[in-house]
């Protein structure tokens, strides 16, 4: 599809889309959260996203708030951890952002900039903390430069999953200071944040989604 | 992975079966949302004690569902905190008019999830209560990170808060007692080896025949620092003189010493590692009030141990050997 | 070997000095020769109730002492039969003029050091009777071997036994009544890893990642077979028809269930195992009137199970609901 | 020394080079209890003899009887297991066999009929059960053939000997009856017997001591 209108369909094919990513990138975000975690990340984010899945199967709401809504519940009701409410919170706030009919670039921007905040809200982490936020934050900015500077919507989507990426492998230096990555102090660098790299993947599918 | 099980991702299901089938008369449980109840909850005018936290800590929480002890309790996934509709059922379940307290282990997702439900809880007007249990001194603490984890001190809390709850304490004075049980408790833990995940089919760390994990929690995560293997005597005092100091624990202080197995550590070991700790504690003029040796807050089948010291007062004593009848901790019943 | 001990050679001995120290309310122990006997014994008028056997099946046996329970508990070496002199020193200190039983596992060693306890015991005119508990069905039993084993069975004999004892039934009564709970009971237990005896240094038997023994005993011994490993509910029926079979159980049978740990299998699969075996016992029509779950009697830190099936008449249950309050089994006190 | 008379010390030296040739077997004889037993066999001979050997190095006996005794009870109060009853008593009737003072070879092969005849009445094992008997009985019934054949006493013990270590060999592919093994049941062919592996090493020892 073309990045022009973002419709509820195109948004639930970008959450299906992640899904799928999700139940490939399983084992390796599980032994990511192995190295400085408690070896479930991959594990807890498959299975919220399969329940997300079904759920859509079963009846898919029609606009972007409703949509987004029944996949935070699902994922806040499904998955637990950590994840779970900070996950749930992302898509709850994206879709309380999103106005009821198809939105634009812009529009999207602005929700994914309330996901954000809303993980940030919950989670209380700041930038380097080694967490989702690391590869979030540098994201949206990244979105917004690149609509502000004019590129299309797939562009703009593909320059912010380069900066999740970049800010999910920029936290392999970083001591976690969040999380349960922060109990090992020193000996949590070293290794790549396993909920930052979920959530680039986030966004690169979105990027998958729309193409100009 | 060697495991009695069947499917890895039915495990904590069939398990609750299990636990349903064998303790009847105990408690009740619930499949969707998951959670374990007293039989004869709610309890009218009694407040409601309720913890939870992943699976794989057995018998933590689940097992400590009974008098005197929980009223509630929610199983995760293996390690994985519950989710908050499991704590809001579980609160509607047990709220007796008096209000429902909160024991969280301090864990991110637990933290975050219990804070959902007590949102949803208080909706509905119930009374909720949280104290977060973070007794953990492995951890460095600070302003700026997660704190210390909920280990050791989470199961004397349970114990000592539900017997106070029990005689009828209020739910304001039973989280002030929480909350003292947990500034007065300390601990840290060891790993001789790691444990799996059953979803995920590997240990969750390696370790060498010849080496240890000092300073882990109840994840299977890793520690603070890797050593050699050392004699149980030295093994203890790594583990013991932290926790000393911390608090810090004086000469003269009367404690609880509690001398947990992670799950794959044999009783035999622990009696030996209470048998060092003794020593050291006379050394520091520390007073051994009460003891507790045994598998209670542990890590799957992980091989190792975790101290706790709790500094007891006279009503602490004796809510601690007041009667309790649960499925994991039993006496005077 | 990854154990929390010292010396591999004092592993008995500090553990034994720690256990005594946990629980001087209920036990006192004897260091030279080793044995546990109930704070309170002799009790006047009682018979003495006296078990022991090789240590590293903990809690098994010095964890049952106590009231309602065994008088004594003669520990020897991990593995090792304890030798006469024990036997006869604490038969000796819980003579209360009502004669004492002695429980002896169905092992060569165990039945030839207490057979010539009980001879060096009666020279001083002290009535001893001895029961033989051999109740693992993984064993061919034949007149001219060694007969089966004693497992599980003798667990719930302490407590049953102990209960008439403390009732102030007299020697021949409660050594009859010991009988027909060994003839009554089945066991048969499997292993998922091997044990490592701490004066031995390495595992007894090596064991693939996907492999399993069926029918061992609690010495880390091979058991009958090596399979590959296979799903709970499969396992479950493995042990559980043999033993069905072997006494056999019939359809109306009121049992009681005890899915006992190895030492290093978690609780939590302890509970899949038994929401197996009740499926099984349902389809066999067998009705399980109590349960028993958790490490009762271990074999160090092996992992894997071992089933026993008790079928109860009214008094057993009676003896098995009666008050205990030992540091291993405690209820009603 | 030479074979003719017997003293309390002779066998003395006999009893201390058991306990040596047991340290330094002790491993052996473990891991064979590890393939058909439960792994103690050479930890308990071990246990046992050392505190043979201090007990004697505190107070040594001057004649066979008493000495003998010593060693038995010794073994009976420090081994435990099937090994200490049935070695002790093996000790105890040699004892209780033997003249008050020196003996003769002759005597020498009476004493270990009546020790042999001691752990048979103890243990109830019959010859090919997979036992201490397999070893001990060939040895005694060598002793006395070569003994009637007129070999000197050192011949015949070394005749003995090699009896014993064949009986010992001869376990391997036999089904045990007695003792632990018997619970394998077929699997416990294809090892030989610890029991009879120290037996014959007993035998060994008495063989090295007394040299024509
Ligand atoms: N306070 C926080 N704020 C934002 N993200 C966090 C926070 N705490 C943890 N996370 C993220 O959660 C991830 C771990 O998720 P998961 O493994 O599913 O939960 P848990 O740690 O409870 O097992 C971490 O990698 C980190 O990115
Ligand atoms: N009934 C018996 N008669 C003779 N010897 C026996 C008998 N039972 C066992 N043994 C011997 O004892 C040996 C095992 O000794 P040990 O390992 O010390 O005792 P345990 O089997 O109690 O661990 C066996 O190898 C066997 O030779
Ligand atoms: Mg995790
Ligand atoms: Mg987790
Ligand atoms: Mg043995
Ligand atoms: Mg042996």
């Amino acid at each position: 599809m073309t990045g022009a209108e973002i419709t509820a369909g195109g948004v639930a094919d970008w959450v299906r889309g992640f899904a799928a990513a999700v139940a490939e990138a399983k084992d390796e975000l599980t032994a990511l959260d192995s190295a400085i975690g408690d070896a479930d990340h991959g594990i807890n984010m498959h299975r919220g996203m399969q329940a997300v899945v079904q759920k859509l199967d079963a009846d898919q709401p029609g606009d972007v708030p409703s949509l987004m809504k029944a996949v935070g519940m699902t994922l806040i009701s499904k998955v637990g951890g950590a994840g779970g409410p900070l996950y749930g919170t992302l898509f709850l706030k994206f879709g309380q952002a999103a106005p009821p009919d198809a939105m634009t670039p812009d529009d999207f921007a602005t929700c994914l900039d309330a996901a954000v905040a809303g993980v940030q809200a919950r989670g209380k982490a700041e930038p380097g903390d080694k967490t989702m936020i690391d590869a979030l934050l540098p994201a949206a900015a990244a979105l917004r430069a690149a609509l502000g500077g004019g590129s299309g919507l797939g562009a703009a989507l593909a320059a912010a999953a380069d900066a999740a990426e970049e800010g999910a492998r920029d936290t392999i230096p970083l001591v976690a200071r969040k999380g349960r990555a922060s109990y090992l102090g020193e000996r949590s660098a070293g290794h790549q944040d396993p909920g930052a790299t979920s959530s680039a993947l986030l966004v690169r599918c979105a990027a998958r989604t729309w193409t100009d | 992975m060697k495991k009695l099980i069947n499917d890895p991702g039915a495990v904590v299901d069939e398990a609750l079966r299990g636990f349903a089938a064998a303790h009847p008369d105990l408690v009740r449980v619930n499949h969707d949302p998951k959670y374990i109840v007293r039989a004869d909850s709610p309890v009218q005018g009694k407040v409601g004690v309720l913890s939870g936290g992943g699976s794989g800590h057995e018998p933590m929480h689940g097992g400590f569902v009974g008098r005197g002890m929980l009223d509630a309790a929610c199983p995760g996934e293996v390690f994985t905190s519950p989710t908050p509709d499991q704590m809001y059922e579980a609160t509607k379940a047990v709220d007796g008019g008096a209000g429902v307290l909160h024991i969280v282990k301090n864990y991110t997702g637990d933290v975050l999830n219990f804070e959902m439900a007590a949102d949803m809880a208080k909706e509905e007007s119930i009374q909720v209560e949280a104290v977060v249990t973070d007794d953990d001194v492995a951890v460095q603490d600070s302003l700026y990170t997660a704190g210390r984890r909920g280990v050791g001190v989470t199961v004397l809390a349970e114990k000592i808060v539900g017997a106070a709850a029990e005689e009828g304490k209020d739910l304001a004075t039973c989280a002030d007692l929480c909350r003292r049980v947990n500034a007065e408790g300390r601990s840290m833990g060891m790993a001789l080896t790691s444990c799996t995940v059953p979803a995920a089919g590997k240990p969750t760390f390696e370790l060498g025949d010849d080496e240890m994990e000092i300073g882990i929690g109840i994840h299977g995560e890793p520690g603070r620092e890797r050593r050699s293997l050392e004699p149980a005597r030295d093994i203890v005092r790594r583990l013991a003189e932290p926790i000393l100091q911390d608090l810090p624990f004086a000469s003269g202080d009367r404690v609880l010493a509690f001398v947990n197995g992670m799950g794959g550590t044999p009783l035999l070991e622990l009696y030996l590692v209470y048998n060092e700790l003794r020593e050291v504690l006379a050394e520091h003029g520390v007073e051994v009030m009460r003891s507790l040796i045994g598998p209670y807050i542990t890590s799957l089948e992980m091989a190792g141990c975790s101290i706790t010291l709790l500094r007891m007062d006279d009503e602490m004593i004796r809510l601690w050997d007041a009667p309790v009848h649960t499925p994991g901790l039993r006496w005077g019943a």
